[in-house]
């Protein structure tokens, strides 16, 4: 896919390196960006509706693994991203933040499905739920959807998968930083 | 193999045995002295081979007996952890000053 | 014809192109550098190969493409992981034994590695050759299980230490069957040297000529290997379903990476082994006196040969991993204890017997 | 001596450990906090709440249309008997008799969920026990079914098409042709789940005397759907108390007595063939006619307390609303199988090991916002 | 269907719950009675050979503004029957009433989350903690007179 | 010095060092991984010896089989915070004290003596030289010890199941 | 039965058992006819959605940049969650009269649920569901559509 | 080329994982909190340390495993002159893996065998 078929361009521009180094350690740096970006193992993490349909991404129909997505590690030291497959609610959120915190640098973070990004068809009238997982921790792609097709999920990868191409070490750090 | 004399090995099968010598003493820990008679238990095989090759090239009895001895040290040592396994089952640790009643 | 492609030529002329020029010491480092780099590519190579191999086969197993986006047909793919599991963090728990943590990675790959190198890939082409042969890889893969149980320990968290646990138990039972296993063609052959096994398979391999009792031995080997280099269906030191991630739940980055080579090297060895020992190694496949058809075998490489073979084994690893539910932990001990080795030590005697009246072939 | 005991726990001791939130085998982000003797289980105390997200306080504040989208979100993997709990439990308070074609289509979409779901489960069944590769073959026959929903109803997991008074809109004219595809690929299909996991001797020896749960119990407990028919709990809501075009079609009610996983993993994989069964038999008498009664924009309910159960994939939904005769419910209570299902846990695996745990969890097939709400 | 009499069971009920009073209920026989009397009248539908009410279908807690209840579904399996058994107290402080865990298991975790969500406790409950929410949870959600004003938007 | 040489020093020096390591050590671990460096330079020994079947059987046996099972032990028996407390003083003084003296004395012993190599033809000694030996039954046959040590095997496993198994019995099992 | 031949009856039926299973992995492997996934981002041009699929909600415009919505509400009020805010304004029409007109019709794709029950309601039929799913952003607030374009009037002959 | 070699390749394992541990800990992003040096333990805080309970299983298996580890090893040198020796090695053979099987067989019946 070309980059004019991507929506959110104009948020990408902001991760892209300003200034620049030398020829080699851009070189360097995309060599690296390359293999992070083909190579995203997620954490088994779903917490509901969303995460069947995360299931059937994995599935033979879509196949995350054509990717590189394929390894799924359990234990979040492997692991390179989280897709925040399903609603946060308030005792959740505590462990979803260690699970996170646990993770190896660097680490990333989809929100797959209207309750990860806002609460979706919890945002009104409950007592529970988080509206919202960038709440909680910083959020690097949005999927909007209830539930997003696995189409949109792969959609969202190759999204994220732009954003690790396009940004320095230094963004990277920077974004983390802000993050209250 | 010519350039190094058997003393070399007697020495070090020598300083072996007697740091072996002094872990049994010093440690207190049961799994600590069985790894402490298995480093003289080693020794002694460095000795038996060394001697074998220097001295008698032509026969096989120091290396018959090393065979042994670790065969002998293998069933010694499963027995030796089931003990220590067994006694640290009873009273929840394996120092030695702290196992004083053996009785059962 | 036999020895078309004898390796032992191409050695034995780069040895005498360096002594021609240099003092015997240095031709001898030399020599070494030059084994040691090429086993060391061929490793790293070999890993990344075979990880992509069963990513690719599980793949169509299950009716999907697998990675087939980096590069062509996704072959970079692994390369991607490595570059990215180089450049990621690495960070050792809290109370964690540092020095055993970081040793044990070490002692896996060190294990798998030496076992590696024992193995002839063609005439001629080993580097370790030694007299007892496939003793030595028993020995040395038995070292593995301690990298594994010091993983468990060193990480300080439960689930690393039930895994270890799991895990050693499980390997050290299942040395025994493999090792029985490999008696099995120790004997017919009277050799434990590997390349003196190869060459007693010119005539025919093993798998055939030992009768029944080699295809048992070789079918408890496969089982016994698999579950020997912790691959499903035995996988239970990592079952995720139960334990996480097993006892590499605290490792991250190229530390985990050298666990995860390990594991694909340990299969590559397992199957080489099988391949070596009851395949005929590198002898081609040759039927009975059909001399055209024997002469055709031939013509092909004996690494062609080798690594076909291989590889056949390895699809079936990867098979068994891909098609059975995991065992239970006691199902497994009880499936060694209980069957395998009460069966193979029957099996010995049986090929002794056969051996005693001569009536192998 | 004595004071070692601390971080020296002998062998008779309890030893606590964690499997969830975040495990892959609880299916979600239920917590077990285990004891356990060696690797063997003696109590297991589930945690849940961790994806509890309000939906009956919420229900309070939404219109009868409304609460529909809620109820998807429960069960998710059977989403039209949960609209379906609802829509038949407002009809019968407001005494409207829906059309022929609606609750023929009704039936047909229930059974469709619940093929749906019981192939999902098989694969994370599989993926429990650690056979990886039923994963993948569940979800591509499930895919099938997902087409025909994607066709209808515009999406693949939650509907939100069964509502008071009858459907949203109109099925897809392809929908007929779509099942009558479907029904003979997955005939051929199933066989291979049994080749592939049922006949298994690994499998049998994971699942047989497994968890056992008696008849007294699974009542008691009130286990029901296929995991209290595994024990021989005959709870099947579609033939005690029929609803929509259930009074009409033959089928059996699948009974099985052993009460260990084994028993409970057949229950499914019968019911699979009955709801095929089921399928072949309406799908050629869709009466036409309209898709909805008449239905006033507003629905106000009268005052009273309404309980209709339906039977979902799981075990036996119950919805329980009481109305003050406004357009919102006063309270809305669901029974939901899988939190009475989840709570015979401990009594099942009790002396049994960690690897146990799990496949029992399996083979109760549970969704945790459904037993969270 | 289910195919029993409805107005035989009241009246079977009724001789077995003195003081109950009966509801018109289109749907089942519904009882209210005193909650001092709760876990004898359950014991006793359980038990007896007429009623063997053996499945507690459904417990749930309930709020009308002025009181608090806590309702039973009561299913038979063996007769093929089913009642509503209603238990109610106007205590909005300390709201009481018997434990049936005893007697029906499942009712120990509806208790729970009855107590969770409602702030009504049961006596002699094993083990009764929240159920759902945080430990820390301030407050009984399900109740009318709940406010949360962070959370809750209209 | 030649290769042959430096080899032997490599592992003298990882012998001492690592024994020496093994018995200072205060986690117990580390102490069983430091025996295994032991053992395993000793095979290396054994194999700069050409006694490679012993070097096997010391890899095998040795790390592969008793360093492994002290380390299950280990596992089981201590946790990962558990450090020895430091040996007493005497206990030190004593242990070092007898080690020095009793080395000493070895060593000199030793020096004193003048080996000389009976100068005969070295047999081979690769398997098949042992095995020959191991079954033979004649002059320089090891059958009897063959089949004794299948009847200490036998002896050893006995006792380790009956040791180990003897407290099962007042252990209750779990009740539903 | 005697138990040596069920001992190892037991291991051949086992081992039966094991190669059904393995005859069913290996048969797909060597069918791969049977591959059924289909290849996202490199089919993208071909890849056609059913048409009823419930991606987003969309006001349709005609070419005139004209919609039907006539910023009654009615959706706002049926959405369950408060996805959709619609902004009214005031403006005199051609025949001089003051009338509400919709302003903004703001449509958080963030919170939507795909429910449908706005585009049931509409009276006008003025929203519809369109079958698109790439919507994935790096910001939030990208996903608070407007759905009438700017500048937008609304149809003639839709009723208000 | 026999010890050397294996000495060779315990350097090159060293180097492989050595060279690139070391390269990964000089190029790998660092960052720390509190919870990332805690174990994991599936999201949840750690309660009392990573102690878990020793079964007797596991014991039970690695002794009898060392048992049989030496007798794996004592009859590889057999296995290699049984086609020589004959009648002897097989008569010998017999007599060793009867008095083996003895102690498997002990050991079967005392249920050591049996995972607790
Ligand atoms: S966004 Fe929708 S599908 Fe996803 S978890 Fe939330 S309710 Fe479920
Ligand atoms: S979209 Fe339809 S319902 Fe919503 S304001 Fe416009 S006309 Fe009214
Ligand atoms: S589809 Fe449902 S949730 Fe989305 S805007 Fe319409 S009414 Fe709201």
């Amino acid at each position: 896919m070309d980059y004019e078929d991507f929506n959110d361009n104009e948020s990408l521009e902001l991760f892209k390196k300003t200034g620049s180094d030398g020829f080699f350690m851009t070189t360097i740096d995309s060599l690296i960006n390359w293999g992070r970006s083909n190579s995203v193992w997620p954490l088994t993490f779903a917490t509901s509706c969303c995460g069947i349909e995360m299931m059937a991404a994995g599935a033979s129909r879509h196949d995350f693994a054509r990717f590189g997505i394929e390894v799924y590690r359990a234990s979040p030291r492997q692991a390179d991203v989280i897709v925040i497959a399903g609603t946060i609610v308030h005792k959740m959120a505590p462990v979803l933040k260690r699970l996170y915190d646990q993770m190896a640098d660097p680490k990333y973070v989809i929100a797959m499905g209207a309750c990860a990004i806002s609460g979706g068809p919890f945002y009104t009238n409950t007592y529970s739920v988080v509206r919202g997982a960038d709440h909680v921790i910083p959020v690097d792609v949005y999927i909007p959807g209830c539930p997003p097709r696995p189409e949109a999920l792969l959609y969202g990868v190759m999204q994220l998968q732009r954003k690790i191409k396009a940004e320095s070490k230094q963004n990277r750090m920077e974004t983390r930083d802000n993050f209250i | 193999m010519e350039h190094i004399p058997l003393q070399y090995f007697l020495i070090l099968s020598t300083l072996m045995f007697f740091i072996g010598v002094a872990g049994f003493i010093i440690r207190r820990n049961l799994i600590t002295i069985l790894m402490s008679v298995e480093l003289m238990l080693n020794s002694v095989n460095i000795n038996f081979v060394a001697i074998n090759r220097y001295l008698y090239p032509d026969q096989m009895q120091g290396h018959f007996f090393s065979l042994f001895i670790v065969a002998i040290a293998a069933a010694e040592a499963s027995v030796a952890i089931a003990l220590i396994i067994n006694i640290y089952r009873r009273f929840d640790t394996i120092e030695v000053t702290e196992v004083k009643e053996m009785k059962y | 014809m036999k020895f078309l492609y004898d390796f032992s030529i191409l050695t034995n002329s780069i040895h005498q192109m360096l002594a021609a020029s240099l003092s015997p010491l240095w031709v001898f480092i030399i020599e070494l550098v030059l084994v040691g780099l090429v086993f060391l590519g061929f490793y790293a190579i070999l890993g990344l190969f075979l990880v992509y191999l069963e990513r690719r086969v599980c793949a169509f197993i299950q009716n999907r493409l697998g990675p087939n986006r980096v590069g062509p047909q996704g072959i970079f793919q692994t390369i991607a992981d490595l570059v990215k599991l180089l450049f990621k963090e690495l960070f050792v728990v809290r109370k964690a034994d540092k020095i055993l943590f970081n040793l044990a990675p070490f002692i896996v790959i060190i294990a798998s590695l030496m076992a590696i190198g024992a193995i002839p890939y063609a005439k001629g082409l080993h580097a370790i050759d030694l007299n007892i042969g496939v003793f030595y890889i028993l020995a040395v893969t038995s070292l593995g299980v301690v990298g594994i149980l010091l993983a468990g320990w060193s990480s300080n968290s439960k689930y690393s230490l039930l895994g270890a646990m799991r895990s050693g138990a499980q390997i050290i039972s299942y040395e025994l069957s493999v090792g029985l296993s490999l008696l099995a063609v120790i004997i017919f052959s009277g050799s434990m040297q590997l390349s003196t096994i190869v060459e007693s398979q010119a005539n025919g391999w093993w798998i055939f000529k030992g009768h029944i009792p080699a295809f048992f031995a070789f079918v408890i080997f496969l089982i016994a290997a698999t579950a020997e280099t912790n691959r499903g269906p035995f996988d239970l030191a990592e079952a995720e379903s139960e334990l996480t991630a097993g006892f590499h739940t605290e490792y991250t980055g190229i530390r985990f990476a050298f666990f995860f080579l390990a594991e694909y090297m340990n299969m590559f060895l397992a199957a080489a082994l099988a391949t070596t020992v009851f395949l005929g190694g590198w002898m081609p496949f040759h039927f009975f006196d059909f001399s055209g058809f024997n002469y055709v075998m031939d013509f092909i490489p004996p690494f062609v040969w080798f690594f076909g073979k291989t590889f056949v084994v390895i699809y079936i690893i990867m098979l068994f991993k891909w098609t059975f539910p995991r065992l239970r932990i006691d199902q497994l001990l009880t499936l060694e204890w209980k069957y395998l080795l009460p069966l193979n030590l029957l099996n010995i005697i049986v090929i002794a017997f056969i051996v005693l009246m001569g009536w192998h072939f | 001596m004595v004071e070692k005991r601390e971080i020296i726990l002998g062998e008779n001791e309890p030893y606590v450990i964690n499997m969830g939130p975040q495990h892959p085998s609880t299916h979600g982000v239920l917590r077990f906090e285990l004891s356990l003797k060696g690797e063997t289980v003696f109590k297991v105390v589930p945690h849940c709440g961790y994806i509890h997200r309000g939906i009956e306080k919420m229900c309070e504040s939404n219109t009868y249309q409304q609460i529909i989208h809620l109820t998807d979100r429960m069960d998710y993997l059977s989403a039209h008997p949960n609209n379906e709990a609802v829509s038949l439990c407002v009809e019968k308070a407001l005494g409207i008799e829906v059309p022929e074609r609606v609750k023929v289509i009704r039936t047909i979409l229930s059974e469709l969920g619940r093929l749906a779901s019981h192939q999902l489960w098989w694969c994370a069944f599989g993926m429990d026990l650690g056979a990886l590769t039923t994963f993948f073959y569940g979800l591509r026959d499930r895919e099938k079914i997902l087409d025909i929903f994607e066709e209808s109803f515009g999406s693949r997991l939650l509907h939100s098409y069964i509502c008071p008074g009858g459907l949203m809109n109109d099925v897809h004219p392809n929908f007929k042709q779509r099942i009558k595809d479907f029904i003979p690929y997955f005939r051929k299909k199933l066989p291979e789940y049994d080749q592939l996991l049922s006949g298994n001797v690994i499998f049998k020896e994971r699942s047989r005397g497994i968890g056992m749960l008696s008849l007294e119990d699974a009542i008691s407990y009130g286990v029901t759907g296929p995991s209290g028919r595994g024990s021989g709990f005959s709870c099947d809501i579609r033939k005690s108390q029929p609803y929509s075009a259930y009074d009409r079609v033959d089928f059996k009610e699948i009974l099985f007595t052993e009460g260990d996983t084994y028993a409970r993993y057949r229950v499914r994989i019968a019911e699979m063939w009955e709801s095929m069964k089921i399928l072949e038999q309406l799908v050629d008498q869709i009466p036409d006619g309209d898709y909805t009664a008449k239905m006033k924009p507003i629905i106000k309910l009268p005052e009273g307390e309404y309980y209709q159960s339906v039977e979902t994939a799981r075990g036996e939904l119950g919805v329980y609303i009481v109305s003050k005769g406004d357009k919102f419910p006063v309270r809305v209570k669901f029974r939901t199988p899988n939190f009475s299902n989840l709570f015979a846990i401990n009594h099942m695996a009790v002396g049994h090991k960690i690897a146990d745990l799990v496949a029992i969890s399996g083979s109760l097939d549970l969704v945790i916002p459904d037993i969270d709400r | 269907m289910e195919t029993f009499d409805h107005n035989a069971l009241q009246e079977t009920l009724s001789a077995m719950m003195p003081g109950a009073v009966f509801n018109t209920n289109p749907q089942f026989v519904e009882a209210v009675v005193p909650a001092n009397d709760l876990h004898k009248f359950a014991l006793e539908l359980k038990m007896n050979s007429k009623t063997q009410f053996d499945y507690l279908v459904c417990q749930t807690g309930l709020d009308k503004n002025e009181e608090l209840s806590v309702v039973f579904h009561l299913r038979s399996t063996k007769l093929n029957h089913s009642c509503v058994l209603k238990v109610i107290t106007s205590d909005r402080i300390n709201p009481e009433f018997d434990s049936v865990f005893d007697i029906w298991k499942s009712a120990e975790f509806f208790e729970r989350e009855i107590f969770d969500l409602l702030g009504i406790k049961f006596k002699n409950h094993p083990d009764l903690r929240r159920l759902f929410l945080e430990d820390d949870f301030v407050g009984y959600p399900l109740r009318k007179d709940f406010v949360d004003n962070i959370n809750i938007v209209q | 010095m030649s290769l042959y040489e430096i080899m032997f020093a490599i592992f003298a020096a990882v012998i001492l060092v690592f024994s020496i390591l093994t018995i200072t050590t205060r986690r117990i671990l580390r102490a069983a991984v430091y025996l295994l460096f032991v053992l395993l330079s000793t095979a290396g020994v054994y194999f700069w010896l050409q006694y490679e079947f012993l070097a096997g059987v010391q890899v095998a046996l040795y790390a592969g089989g008793i360093v492994v099972i002290i380390i299950f032990s280990i596992l089981l028996t201590h946790h990962i915070d558990h450090k020895f407390d430091r040996a007493a003083w005497w206990n030190i003084i004593s242990g070092s004290a007898l080690a020095i003296v009793g080395s000493v004395t070895a060593i000199s012993t030793i020096l004193s003596y003048d080996f000389k190599p009976i100068a005969k033809v070295a047999i081979d000694s690769s398997v098949k030289s042992i095995g020959n030996q191991l079954v033979s039954t004649g002059h320089n046959g090891y059958v009897l010890p063959f089949e004794v040590i299948s009847i200490l095997l036998l002896a050893a496993l006995i006792g380790a199941i009956v040791v180990a198994k003897k407290e099962d019995t007042n252990s209750e099992p779990i009740s539903k | 039965m005697n138990p040596v031949i069920k001992y190892f009856s037991e291991i051949v039926k086992g081992v039966g058992t094991l190669i059904t299973g393995m005859k069913v992995t290996s048969g797909y492997f060597i069918r791969p006819k049977e591959i059924i996934t289909q290849k996202y981002p490199e089919n993208r041009d071909t890849l056609i959605m059913l048409e009823r699929f419930k991606g987003e909600v969309v006001m349709p415009h005609d070419e005139n940049n004209q919609h039907a919505c006539t910023g009654c509400g009615i959706c706002e009020i049926n959405c369950p969650n408060g996805s959709i805010q619609i902004l009214t304004a005031k403006i005199t029409n051609a025949e001089g009269k003051s009338v509400r007109v919709i302003d903004k019709h703001i449509y958080h794709l963030s919170m939507c649920t795909m429910c449908g029950l706005c585009v049931k309601t509409c009276p006008s039929d003025a929203i519809v569901f369109a079958p698109t799913f790439e919507h994935a952003v790096f910001d939030r607030n990208k996903l608070t559509l407007q759905l009438n374009k700017p500048g937008s009037s609304i149809k003639k002959g839709v009723k208000e | 080329m026999s010890s050397e070699s294996l000495v060779l390749f315990f350097i090159i394992g060293v180097v492989l994982v050595g060279g690139a541990v070391l390269f990964s800990n000089y190029f790998a992003p660092k960052s720390s909190n509190p919870a990332k040096l805690e174990p994991y333990e599936c999201g949840i805080p750690v309660k009392d340390g990573s102690w878990i309970q020793f079964n007797v299983g596991y014991y039970l298996f690695s002794i009898i495993y060392l048992v049989f580890d030496v007798e794996i090893v004592f009859i590889y040198p057999w296995g290699t002159v049984m086609k020589d020796v004959g009648l002897t090695a097989f008569i010998e053979i017999v007599i060793f893996f009867v008095i083996l099987g003895l102690g498997l067989a002990y050991a079967w019946k005392k249920k050591a065998l049996t995972w607790v």
